[in-house]
């Protein structure tokens, strides 16, 4: 409970948040402002949470995605199997939910034991090695995972609790409830002494080894959270589309979410989603006008990174921060005089 | 309103924020598009095409709107529909099926697009499927080849119809082609070599399939299954040649067959066994292969002289003149879709409600340059398009590239389709 | 999964030998160079060239437009490297080196970008279709019949130059006054344009180098591998798990790794031809986590 | 409290540490002084479990640790502070002690609850109060002086109550005035803690104006060991040290 009054303030923020969301969607007579925002909580979960390795712990993960495509694919294949859904009934979809988060979880703890050890460079190939591996398991196994076509013939979504998932107001709710309730455990684990110690990780490893910090762990329960909320994103995605495709696991689906942390800021919170939102709209709007995009988005890439040098959001914070330092410096200044 | 604060900064008057307001709203128009979406209600008819125009496809998503522009071209000079002219609404999806399916929602929501024709390849289009299924609009598939997108009835649709080849149909006038080859020649022992994915598995699958039934002695001895955009093929090459089968199967598209083909020619492989392509027919492909060699067996794709009537002369002469891509297999089915969406709008007298274009399209004929006896029709029971031309050619080396066309009999197809539908539980 | 018999009736064959050895062989060629760029460039510049494919690619379409306007494929060839190199050192002039001792996300997302960039802009040179160089003359010649077994001799051509290039790369690095240069900048710049040496173009230099290595593979790759864009995509993954498997920064690493690579793909697609990529993402991963700086590679074990 | 005994430890063919028997008793204040590269680092490593020694047993009352990771003799009670201040440069100097407190606290793996725990807010007071680090709590730690960075390296170190407490060079780097404050500053935490505490330190007025007990080690051997007196007249150390210009050299 003490949890609740602590957070107080970011759970209000986020309650409204939730309101708004839900405001927008139902009060539109119009689907695009619920697709767009659909398809930004799935972009938004899986960049929110690879940030908590990236912005967070320093830990450039190249292989994210696999964990995002693992979420969509184990939530699409219980709910097609009629065994899953007949033995569940109304309670399916609930149970794949948790299934797909602990399924992925419980993968992410076997490939994060092995990569955490490793840092920078030899980190990042080797999250690239295991998502391609993922990505290919998924192209040749036909049989399961439908192999190129992804899950076919759509995804049945039982209705529970009077949710009818086939309905686009209660799918958008739903979704966005999820995308909220995700957002809002990332902001709890960052805000704690955990996500404390993640900075200090990511700001010196080996200070914090020397302060009694168990840094392996700390990075592997890192890893793995990350892992699990990534797949929340990937079960928005399935939702949305109905279905499960093989490119979310191709490693361009990481690369693109590095990218959203990069353009909206990988110091601030809410910097991916700002990055998230700020790409599609990007891409959406290029699309009506030309054929080109890649080369419009691959030169407002270069600008972002070769010219502010830094995140939408991180410039921002950077330019406050220095202002309110040099702020403290000049009272501490006047203090000693 | 004069009382401006003594305080306010300079430059922050009232001009720079309504000049910044104006900013935001126009970024927010451009963004939100409401108002091509006002703007859509009345005037033009709408079709929206998701496609892939990035990336190693691209030539077929350009040839694929290459054609659909040529088509409503010639529509819009006869005077439109009902007066009403028809626009192409391009997106591209970059092959994700994620992102087709949010550009398919895109296109109806803000283009106000009232037909999609879903110009994507296999794996996007059962996306696409999922959105109009779901958003209730009329859909006609364009490019995937997989027979279960209409075969299999849980991925049917009352209002989503396929103006393409299908796997099951090649599959059927190949070996019957095959098999006759292989009686004539002897070809016993058969290698494949096809592109490690759902299309290409099952596509061989159903090819050998066909040959073992049409000619019971034949037997697979091998199969190696290259990656999809493998760039190098010599280890499939060399599997080939230690295996020295009597023939080899390959349903490698685009550009990988151009490199396998070229790469293979450097063992002379061609010389050693008799090979048959399904894929091989394109003009990009047929042309970008340096080393073409003569008497493989090429599956029919687009070709001027398939059918060779006038009316199909024409059209290639017509699309060569306002194209500057070369006609693939794609664009004659984005034709042929396009030329659909006119007949049922006809019959619709314009209105392009969902379920009145699903009424007029189902079962519907037309007269086309690609058809058997000059028409197509899409079929009532499963909403798939027959009569049009299946089997195979042989190549030569210079112009027009392949020669002794061998079509299969509609009816041959149609028993040996209602069989396999049979057996995989369609029926 | 593993098909025993079908790998001891190959090994039992020399005909099959020859095949699979020197298709190995071929395949691995092709990438090392690509590779030996990658791992040059990491190993004095510490920056990781995200967009080394993009130089293979345009390695390839320079050679294309070089033959089919003089015909003349050896000189297709130099075209194809020199131009990939030019890109390169323009590359770096302009955009590399504004993020060199950045975090490694800089450098991959100005990677990513001019990955994009490249691969739109060779669309509109040289359109979306498929090319192809097809085999110059000089080499359409019958394959040669060695124990059994089938060797093109074009094949041959393109494993000696990918040797001799290899050769010269260690050289250069080695024994040359330019390599003993670099090194030395690249250990401490700041000492090295003290005595008057203009680093800069030497980094940009050896950038180049690296850049040309990956053209001289499109060029090599151009006769028998169609163009697209994008093709570049593909042999960058690749030469990125050669990169790793030999250790980074090591060219006779790079070398080892990409015959070992070369060698599974042919003898794995007799073997396990549905674990052929498995095994190499496999490969990559065991040396990662038994010996994370790669098979030769140099510096402290992390 | 910490007693070393006959340890051992080389680099290849070169002895770093010689077989060291040193003994460090509990609330002691000890120098440990000697040329450049006479191994004191690698002394400093060893105990902290930087290092494995080859040979030779290293004593946290009683207990071996030696070969024990870092973290475990952290967690035993052996803070450090390091020649090159080991800071998190992003992190307020609040927030950096704060993050070692709950570390010592064992909350840092703690996630459902807002960071810091009151406790943890108000340990960190103290010792800001300690340190004298009021004035730049609250500014980031890559912005504060080359002195305070020190400071606050020790700090990260005390906020662990270590037992035994060694800082390497806490002077280093600084000008003559600011390293009579560091050591005053250094003394004074000592005499308010309960702690052994062991310094690298290469000037030597400092060393025998504060150290208890100065060990001089010498390509990688004890050569003396004794109070300031002892050794400012131990020919060997006078011989080792104004043989050469390092002290005149450290001094500057």
């Amino acid at each position: 409970m003490s949890l609740f009054i602590e957070f107080r303030r970011d759970l209000l923020i986020a309650l409204v948040g939730l309101v708004v969301l839900i405001a927008i969607g139902l009060g539109i007579d119009h689907a695009w402002p619920r697709d767009f925002l659909t398809s930004i909580f799935a972009a938004a979960l899986l960049a929110m949470s690879l940030n908590m390795l990236i912005g967070y712990t320093g830990l450039v993960s190249f292989g994210h995605a696999a964990f995002f495509a693992l979420g969509g694919y184990i939530f699409g294949l219980l709910l097609q199997s009629p065994a899953f859904t007949g033995a569940l009934g109304a309670g399916s979809v609930p149970v794949a939910l948790v299934a797909a988060v602990i399924g992925t979880g419980v993968y992410s703890v076997v490939i994060g034991a092995i990569c955490v050890r490793l840092t920078e460079i030899y980190f990042a190939f080797l999250t690239l090695a295991f998502q391609m591996f993922l990505y290919s398991v998924i192209l040749s196994w036909v049989d399961l995972t439908g192999g190129d076509q992804g899950l076919m013939g759509g995804i049945p979504r039982p209705v529970f609790l009077g949710i009818d998932l086939a309905d686009q107001y209660h799918r958008y709710v739903f979704c966005a409830v999820l995308f909220v309730a995700c957002v809002m455990i990332m902001r709890i684990m960052t805000e704690s002494p955990f996500g404390y110690t993640l900075r200090m990780i990511r700001d010196n490893a080996t200070r914090a080894a020397f302060l009694g910090v168990n840094v392996t762990r700390v990075k592997l329960i890192c890893f793995v959270v990350s892992s699990s909320i990534a797949s929340v994103g990937g079960v928005i995605l399935t939702l949305f589309t109905s279905g499960a495709y093989p490119e979310w696991a191709f490693w361009a689906q990481s690369g693109e979410a590095i990218f959203m942390i990069m353009l909206g800021g990988l110091n601030v919170f809410l910097g991916p989603v700002l990055g998230a939102v700020v790409l599609r709209i990007l891409n959406d709007v290029v699309q009506m006008y030309t054929s080109h995009t890649e080369i419009v988005i691959g030169v407002v890439i270069m600008f972002v990174v070769l010219g502010l040098r830094r995140g939408i959001l991180d410039f921002v914070k950077d330019w406050w921060v220095e202002k309110q330092q040099a702020r403290l410096a000049a009272e501490n200044r006047n203090g000693q005089e | 309103m004069k009382k401006t604060s003594p305080r306010s900064r300079p430059g922050m008057d009232r001009r720079t924020v309504l000049k910044g307001a104006a900013a935001v709203a126009a970024v927010g128009t451009a963004v939100t598009g409401f108002p091509a979406y006002l703007k859509a209600a009345g005037k033009p008819i709408k079709i929206g095409m998701p496609t892939i125009l990035s990336g190693r496809v691209a030539i077929l998503g350009e040839s694929s709107v290459a054609s659909a522009k040529n088509e409503i071209r010639k529509i819009n000079e006869a005077g439109g529909i009902e007066g009403r002219m028809l626009e192409l609404v391009t997106r591209d999806s970059r092959a994700k099926p994620d992102e087709a399916a949010r550009m398919t929602r895109d296109l109806v929501n803000n283009e106000g697009c009232d037909i999609i024709i879903d110009a994507e390849a296999s794996g996007a289009s059962f996306a696409v499927n999922e959105v109009v299924r779901d958003m209730k609009q009329f859909c006609i598939h364009t490019n995937s080849e997989t027979s279960s997108l209409t075969a299999d009835p849980k991925n049917q649709v009352e209002w989503v119809f396929r103006s393409c080849r299908q796997g099951i149909h090649d599959a059927v006038g190949g070996g019957l082609v095959a098999a006759k080859v292989a009686k004539a020649k002897g070809l016993k022992r058969w290698a494949t070599v096809s592109p490690d994915y759902a299309y290409g598995r099952a596509n061989t699958a159903e090819f050998m399939e066909y040959v073992k039934l049409f000619a019971p002695e034949t037997e697979v001895i091998t199969e190696t299954w290259p990656k999809l955009f493998q760039p190098d093929y010599t280890e499939n090459v060399t599997a080939l040649l230690n295996a020295q089968p009597d023939a080899v199967y390959s349903c490698l598209w685009g550009g990988d067959l151009v490199a396998f083909f070229d790469q293979a020619s450097l063992y002379g492989l061609f010389d050693q066994f008799t090979a048959f392509a399904v894929n091989l027919g394109d003009y990009p492909v047929l042309t970008a292969i340096k080393s073409r060699p003569a008497g493989v067996y090429s599956g029919s794709r687009y070709h001027k002289d398939v059918p060779n009537t006038p009316e199909n002369e024409a059209w290639y002469d017509n699309f060569m003149a306002n194209s500057n891509v070369l006609p693939t297999n794609w664009a004659w089915q984005n034709a042929a879709a396009i030329n659909f969406v006119a007949e049922a709008l006809k019959k619709t007298g314009g209105d392009t409600d969902t379920m009145k274009m699903a009424e007029a399209t189902s079962g519907l004929t037309i007269n086309s340059p690609f058809g058997v006896d000059g028409t197509l029709t899409i079929r009532e029971e499963d909403h798939t398009l027959v009569n049009y031309m299946v089997g195979y050619s042989k190549t030569i080396v210079d112009e027009p590239y392949v020669v002794d066309f061998d079509r299969t009999a509609w009816s041959e197809i149609y028993t040996h389709e209602a069989e396999w539908k049979k057996r995989n539980g369609y029926m | 999964m593993f098909d025993f018999d079908a790998l001891a009736a190959c090994m039992s064959t020399s005909a099959c030998l020859v095949n699979q050895a020197t298709s190995g062989l071929i395949i691995g060629m092709l990438l090392f160079l690509v590779a030996s760029g990658v791992t040059l460039i990491f190993g004095v510049l510490h920056v990781i060239n995200f967009a080394h494919g993009s130089f293979y690619m345009v390695g390839a379409y320079f050679a294309y437009t070089a033959y089919v306007v003089t015909g003349n494929y050896f000189l297709a060839a130099l075209v194809g490297a020199v131009g990939a190199g030019i890109c390169g050192i323009l590359f770096e002039r302009l955009i590399i080196s504004r993020v060199y001792g950045q975090n490694l996300l800089m450098q991959l997302l100005v990677c990513y970008a001019f990955i994009l960039i490249v691969d739109d802009l060779v669309k509109i040179i040289w359109g979306a279709e498929y090319l192809a160089m097809g085999i110059p003359a000089e080499f359409r010649l019958p394959p040669f019949r060695i124990a059994g077994g089938y060797v093109p001799p074009f094949y041959l051509f393109l494993v000696a130059v990918a040797v001799c290039i290899g050769v010269g790369s260690v050289l250069l690095v080695t024994k040359t006054r330019f390599g003993k240069i670099v090194r030395a900048a690249a250990l401490n710049a700041p000492m090295v344009s003290a005595l008057g040496i203009r680093v800069n173009i030497y980094f940009a230099l050896l950038f180049g180098y690296g850049c040309a290595l990956a053209g001289v593979a499109g060029a090599l790759a151009a006769p028998v591998r169609s163009l697209t864009p994008g093709m570049g995509l593909g042999i960058l993954v690749e030469s990125f798990i050669v990169t790793v498997i030999g250790g980074m920064g090591s060219i006779p690493g790079a070398f080892l790794a990409a015959i070992i690579l070369g060698l599974t793909r042919s003898i794995g697609s007799v073997g396990f031809p549905l674990f052929v990529d498995g095994a190499m993402f496999m490969i990559m991963a065991l040396v990662l986590i038994f010996r994370p700086t790669g098979l030769m590679g140099q510096g402290e074990p992390r | 409290m910490l007693r070393l005994e006959n340890v051992v430890k080389s680099f290849g063919g070169v002895v770093a540490t010689n077989d060291v028997s040193l003994n460090f008793p509990t609330g002691s204040l000890s120098a440990v002084i000697g040329p450049n590269g006479a191994g004191k680092t690698t002394l400093f490593n060893l105990i902290t479990g930087h290092l494995v020694p080859d040979s030779g047993k290293i004593l946290l009352q009683e207990e071996d640790i030696a070969g024990k990771a870092p973290v475990d003799i952290v967690r035993k009670g052996v803070g450090r502070a390091f020649q090159i201040a080991s800071i998190f440069p992003s992190m307020t100097v609040e927030q950096s002690l704060m993050c070692a407190v709950a570390s010592h606290f064992r909350t840092s793996e703690a996630m459902l609850s807002v960071f810091p725990p009151p406790d943890v807010r108000q340990r960190t007071e103290e010792l800001i109060e300690l340190l004298g680090m009021g004035a730049v709590a609250r500014l980031l730690s890559a912005n504060i002086s080359h002195g305070d960075q020190k400071l606050l390296d020790i700090g990260l170190a005390l906020a662990l109550e270590p037992k035994v407490l060694m800082l390497d060079e806490p002077t280093a780097g600084m000008g003559p005035e600011e390293r009579w404050q560091m050591i005053g500053t250094v003394r004074r935490l000592w005499e308010q803690g309960d702690m052994t505490l062991i310094f690298i330190e290469h000037d030597m007025d400092i060393v025998f104006e504060v150290a208890q007990e100065i060990t001089v080690l010498s390509y990688g051997a004890v050569l003396a060991k004794g109070t300031a007196d002892e050794i400012r007249n131990h020919p060997e150390v006078v011989e080792a040290y104004l043989g050469t210009d390092t002290h005149a050299e450290a001094s500057q």
